[in-house]
């Protein structure tokens, strides 16, 4: 810890998807206001949970005065966080609330990812009223994906005309996803609607319903800048905004409070909101952000 | 050979593998794999090995899409869809021409320098796109992916482009009898005064510009930019390879084997999903297929070997007493 | 006579030895000039040289009156010099036709000619007795027949400068004789030979001048006519050799009995025994299928039919290990491809079949492996600085005693040896003919092949002669003779 | 060499680099892979290569995990520490039996064997786990990790033990002598007598066993077992024994120097995070390193074998001197 400058540590999963991208200009935006010297480090590939913990452990023997990691694998980082707090650094959790397997966290900052789950699932069946063919696309087996999936299906199944046709693991990947849904679509013509657990692997189906010339609802989570483009395009039918730029900044507003002494909840939850067409330029303009409210652990179903 | 049983189990299995277009679907999806394959089909009959082809995907997709991206917020360019091609063509040639200069002149092991370059190049992918994804392309590239001609994809003519010409490449030129002799015994090339190290570069710079045209093709498919694109093909490529009967150790190389191996994990994939099989399991009959291809391949070969031998023997005796086992 | 090719004073030093040390020689147009040397006396390193594969240290080359210095094999080649390397270098996958072809193909407006090219090749190779598909791969002829290839390969070029090094350390009497008939030719039509062989009696035959070399250097320079093999040998050697007579052995009991031996398509219903304290030996041609006999033995390949008795007792080799244990030891012909673990010590490959017998079945004994290595270094005379240097680095003869040493450490009681003295020279051939003799005495049962008959006469007890995969002659030692055994080894084979 | 110059400039870029804590960490965050770098170094010295040991990492840590874990609903069955790990090790022996046996006894090429069998143990991961994270590993066993003797941490002295064994097994053993035989020459060493399949299995299974030993130390480390555990490894594993000096084709292994080239990686994805480069060019750099670490060590050997014999050596690949054309 320098005496002057306070220098903080940013850790997304990896820099190669535009969500994180985004979490970290805004946090950028705000340590600058703030006078925070900013250190970003992410692993080459998202799977890579062992570097994830050497980088943390890494900028712990460095005495930074804050780390906000988002962990690949919330059991996973318990390490780490356990060498930072013998180190009296605090430790904030960003895109997760779902709590470590170890240490102690000073504050969990996220979205709900079941309840953004939830929202599109309402809106399947708002759009297909109650009965039709859907497919699932999977990220890579983690905590966000069992929560992402796990979520959607817990309202479809309560609609026993909703049949889920196929589910296929594309990777979090816009290539993978085109690649599947392509083949899916031949398999089963009849599917009237794809959800990705990612926006990515969405746009990926999107492009490959257009491709086949079939019209079919596309729908993901994450409201990456490119997917809102493709909403406005009329490639992508919906996704869940979960306001990335805002939770970078909520991220480091929090850190703030922390070093001015003031008490900040263990659990924070940042606003999603389903994102159409219509809705888009509200969503775009931040007005549809609504402050962050204490919450509570999202417990693993 | 497998790939004939194969799509045949697969038919029986679902209806729907049968379809035409589903059949069209499993070659453009292979198709991107595929030119990757021809290059390192070329590499591997050197006896080298190029890894760097996924990034190089990567890398000139993100390059040619930043040059016609009309998206000036992620760095977008607006050049004409012929420059950015070019431009991309161009990198994958200059990544292959520094593998090529490593292996050929510093006598550096082709895994360890293509390993080198798989990494950096991936590196400066994201370093141009910041993570972004590189979108707003020109419509008349977007349609790359999805013109037809003759009631086929261009994706697929290309494909069928590019192996034609790599097979009078390998099979019709010096530069394809000096590769395999390369792959077969560099140094008695050397000593019958073939200009090696041309050929390597050659070799590796040829695999480099078929990665950057798979790249490009990527984008067009994927309607954008992606540094993360051509992640792991290395190892798809090589299998391909391996699948079609070249042998790692160089110096034979069988083109259409590349394309076949390609399309049979294709198929592998497709009918996995047509199947419905489990996610999770789907990884798991992927390896078993490799692994079983690979087998039938030898056992069909150990027979025709036996079969040669006696063929040769009974041509030099004249004689006919040769009987099967 | 002018000189077409000059060398002088040249030297090259490898890590840790001076291979050679100021060598000169000369080349006139037309002549074939032969180079005899023991093992190691630096004679491929000088061809090295003048092909443009490694430079030289000091000294200077002059070609046709021209300074030359070869910077590649291109240069080499350009330059109108083309080498047969003593190791043979050839593209295992490709076809016989790519392999004489290689770097210098006919061509037509861009597009390769093909049809063309098969069709001289086959006729090339007819011309040297080697009758194969060019379309066959070259890794799966025999070593002969390999050996007629790169002679084929660089025959074909036509140079003004041919150097051969030892080309018939594999062949047997009728290629050897097609051979010279072809560089008898070559030489009218005005090509220089430089020629390689430690097999003294081709000399009178095919040379004109002879030079010999020791430790590097150049000795002396001599007409053959006026000379004789005495002579060579002593400028060779530095000493006289002392004629071999060997005394006859008691034979005892049969230790191997090969009975009714088939193996489909390569050889047939092949019947013999080896006593106890008795050499046979198999001749044939090339391609007759003697090497497939010994490796079927060994259990390498399978047979089909057929017993293999050891001591009176019917044995199943299913690979190496258990011929091994049994008590065999086999000396395969290419030592290259099949013996010698190229990259590593001399004493690794000396040791590799007696490891468990020098320190059990899991350690490695370092020491006492050198000094295997060491010991059976001096007894053969392996011209070597330590043994922990690679085999890789060794001139070829001296690899060759190093696989001897091999089985001579496993203290196999059946040796079988495929060509024991293939590039061997003169002096270790006399030596290594002793220790066969001695090995006898001692009560050894060797079987051995080999393409050189007056080898064959010298040290066989009995002779088998194969032809087209049969045993047709069993001949003891009187009835046997270079005639004799020729006769039946050719006998109704021309097509 | 390399790694002190490296370490010595890193030390001075960076003052926290210096310090005994961080060289700890350093050697600990390099022992998993370092682990199956021994094992590797024995594959690719007998000629061969080991895709499967990353995904090993994933099945052992997977399995080892389940029959550990008290959390009943993740599918935990509450054994014993000793069993588990056992288990754990078991199936690393398993899948190293399954290469060898392809490889040795069926003929099939190392690459691809290994290839199917990392898609195929992958897929029995995510089978078992179905994605889940398997946690609430017993408290003993988390220590593993975290344990010190004499200061040092247990994964060092682990990572210490498996080196010396591995580089006793190597230079001191019959069978490491066999292994380094085959690279060199199989089918000259199964001529002599030496049962070449027993010692390919055996060096595939000792792959696999150590792969198993780093998948359960990650878990420890972890404090849970993950099915994506250990992806990408293979890739490490293998630069890192090339970039410590062995040879591809085989037939020469420097199990110190493999150690040395995963700390070489281990200290320069260190040494970027400490000289805090962005994310971005950090790929860059570390492929650069790679390429230069592979090239230092060529030209150094060149100079020094020149220095020693004058000009002899113009240096070229295999045949060690033949000139470039
Ligand atoms: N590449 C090399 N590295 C090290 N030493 C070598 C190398 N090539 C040859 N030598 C050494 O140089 C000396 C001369 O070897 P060279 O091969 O020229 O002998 P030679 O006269 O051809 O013998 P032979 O009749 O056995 O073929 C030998 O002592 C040999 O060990
Ligand atoms: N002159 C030839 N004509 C046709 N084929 C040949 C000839 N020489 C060799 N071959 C091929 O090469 C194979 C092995 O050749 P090799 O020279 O090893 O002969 P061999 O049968 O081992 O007998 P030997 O030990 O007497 O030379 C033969 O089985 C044959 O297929
Ligand atoms: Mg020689
Ligand atoms: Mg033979």
């Amino acid at each position: 810890a320098g005496s002057g400058q306070k220098t903080i540590a940013i850790l997304p999963p990896g820099m190669t998807s535009p969500f994180y991208v985004q979490i970290v200009q805004g946090a950028r935006k705000i340590a600058q206001e703030y006078g925070y010297k900013v250190i970003v480090e992410a692993p080459p590939a998202e799977s890579d949970f062992n570097t994830q913990v050497s980088m943390m452990e890494n900028l712990v023997s460095e005495h930074v005065s804050a780390i906000a990691v988002c962990p690949m694998d919330d059991k996973a980082i318990g390490t780490a966080i356990v060498q930072a707090n013998k180190a009296h650094i605090p430790v904030f959790i960003f895109n997760g609330l779902a709590s470590t397997g170890s240490g102690n966290v000073t504050e969990y900052i996220g979205y709900n990812q079941r309840e953004a789950a939830h929202k599109l699932a309402q809106f399947t069946v708002q759009v297909l009223h109650g009965h039709g063919n859907i497919m699932i696309l999977d990220g890579i087996p983690s905590y966000y994906n069992t929560e992402r999936v796990g979520g959607y299906k817990e309202i479809i199944n309560h609609y026993p005309n909703i049949h889920i046709v196929e589910e296929q693991q594309a990777d979090w990947l816009r290539s993978e996803g085109l690649s599947i849904t392509m083949q899916a679509l031949q398999a089963h013509p009849n599917i009237q609607l794809v959800y990705g657990a990612s926006d990515e692997m969405d746009i990926g189906a999107a492009i490959a319903a257009s491709q086949m010339h079939k019209h079919i609802y596309t729908i993901g989570i994450d409201g990456n800048p490119v997917t809102l483009q493709d909403i406005q395009s009329g490639l992508v039918t919906a996704t869940i905004g979960t306001f990335p730029y805002e939770m970078g900044e909520t991220v480091v507003e929090q850190m703030h409070k922390y070093f001015m002494g003031q008490s900040i909840p263990k659990f924070l939850e940042t606003p999603t909101v389903l994102v159409t067409k219509s809705d888009l330029q509200a969503y775009e303009s931040g007005k549809l952000w609504s402050t962050p409210k204490a919450s509570h652990e999202e417990v693993q179903m | 050979m497998a790939l004939v049983i194969l799509a045949g189990a697969l038919s029986l299995a679902s209806p729907a593998f049968r379809t035409w277009g589903n059949i069209q679907d499993i070659v453009i999806q292979a198709s991107i794999v595929a030119i990757m394959a021809a290059g390192q089909t070329f590499v591997i009959g050197t006896g080298g090995i190029d890894l760097s082809v996924g990034s190089i995907v990567g890398l000139s997709g993100v390059i040619s899409a930043l040059l016609m991206s009309t998206d000036k917020a992620v760095g977008g360019m607006g050049h004409g869809v012929v420059v950015a091609v070019l431009a991309g063509l161009g990198v994958g040639a200059v990544v292959g021409l520094f593998n090529g200069f490593a292996i050929a002149k510093l006598g550096m092991a082709p895994f360890i320098v293509t390993l080198g370059t798989m990494e950096m190049v991936r590196g400066l992918a994201y370093v141009l796109t910041q993570g972004e994804t590189i979108d707003a392309l020109p419509t008349s590239f977007d349609n790359l992916a999805t013109n037809t001609f003759l009631g086929v994809s261009d994706l697929i003519w290309i494909t069928i482009g590019v192996y034609v010409v790599s097979w009078v490449l390998i099979s019709r030129t010096l530069f394809g009898k000096y590769t395999l002799s390369i792959g077969g015994n560099e140094f008695a090339t050397r000593l019958s005064g073939v200009r090696v190290d041309r050929v390597i570069i050659g070799v590796y710079v040829l695999s480099g510009v078929l990665s950057a045209l798979a790249g490009i093709l990527l984008d067009a498919r994927l309607q954008s930019g992606i540094s993360t694109n051509g992640d792991g093909y290395e190892l798809d490529t090589i299998a391909g390879v391996v699948i079609g009967g070249t042998s790692l150790s160089g110096g034979s190389a069988s083109m259409f084997g590349s394309l076949v191996g390609v399309l049979i994990m294709s198929c592998v994939r497709d009918g996995l999903t047509l199947l419905n099989v489990n996610t999770y399991w789907s990884d798991v009959v992927m390896g078993l297929i490799i692994v079983l291809a690979v087998l039938t391949d030898i056992l069909r070969k150990r027979i025709a070997v036996q079969r040669w031998f006696r063929r040769a023997i009974v041509g030099r005796r004249d004689q006919g007493e040769v009987q099967g086992t | 006579m002018e000189d077409i090719l000059r060398v002088e004073g040249v030297s090259k030093e490898f890590p840790g030895v001076k291979a050679l040390d100021g060598a000169r020689f000369n080349l006139r147009k037309s002549e074939v000039h032969v180079l005899l040397g023991e093992n190691g006396a630096g004679k491929s390193t000088l061809m090295n040289i003048i092909g443009g594969v490694y430079r030289p240290d000091e000294g200077q080359m002059w070609l046709r009156g021209q300074p030359y210095r070869p910077q590649s094999a291109l240069d080499a080649l350009r330059a109108g010099v083309a080498v047969i390397h003593q190791e043979l270098q050839l593209c295992p996958q490709q076809s016989v036709v790519e392999n004489v072809f290689l770097g210098d193909e006919r061509r037509r407006a861009g597009w390769l000619c093909k049809r063309e090219m098969e069709e001289e090749a086959e006729n090339l190779l007819a011309e040297l007795g080697l009758q194969v598909d060019p379309r066959a791969p070259v890794g799966e002829l025999g070593i002969a027949a390999q050996q007629l290839v790169e002679i084929a390969k660089m025959v074909r070029r036509n140079p003004d400068v041919l150097v051969m090094d030892e080309p018939t350390a594999s062949l047997s009497e009728r290629e050897v004789d097609r051979l010279f008939d072809i560089i008898q030719r070559l030489k009218q039509g005005g090509m220089s030979v430089i020629y390689i062989s430690h097999r003294l009696n081709e000399i009178p035959r095919i040379g004109d001048r002879v030079t010999v070399m020791r430790d590097g250097r150049t000795i002396d320079t001599l007409d053959v006519k006026t000379s004789d093999r005495n002579q060579w040998i002593q400028l060779m050697v530095g000493r006289e050799l002392r004629q071999l007579a060997f005394e006859t052995v008691e034979r005892g009991e049969p230790v191997l009995s090969v009975k009714g031996l088939t193996r489909k398509g390569v050889f047939r219903d092949v019947t013999f025994d080896v006593h106890r304290g008795e050499i046979v030996a198999i001749a044939g041609m090339v391609g007759s299928g003697r090497t497939e006999v010994l490796r079927a033995i060994f259990g390498v390949d399978p047979v089909d039919e057929g017993e293999v008795w050891v001591r009176g007792r019917r044995t199943h080799i299913r690979g190496p290990a258990d011929a091994i244990r049994l008590g065999f030891g086999f000396l395969p012909e290419d030592r290259k491809a099949q013996g010698l673990v190229l990259e590593q010590a001399i004493a690794h490959n000396v040791a590799l079949a007696s490891y468990a017998r020098l320190g059990g079945p899991v350690w490695y004994r370092g020491r006492r492996t050198e000094a295997l290595a060491n010991s059976y270094g001096q007894r053969l005379r392996i011209k070597m600085s330590r043994s922990s240097e690679r085999v890789a680095a060794l001139s070829g003869g001296n690899q060759q005693k190093v696989m001897l040493a091999r089985w001579l450490a496993a203290e196999s009681e059946i040796l079988m040896i495929d060509e024991p003295t293939r590039g061997v020279d003169v002096a270790a051939k006399f030596e290594i003919y002793q220790l066969l003799h001695d090995l006898r005495r001692k009560g050894l049962a060797i079987l051995m092949v080999s393409s050189e008959l007056p080898e064959v006469l010298t040290l066989a007890d009995r002779v088998l002669v194969m032809r087209e995969g049969e045993v047709v002659a069993h001949l003891c030692r009187d009835e046997a003779s270079e005639e004799v055994i020729a006769q039946w080894a050719m006998a109704g084979s021309r097509r």
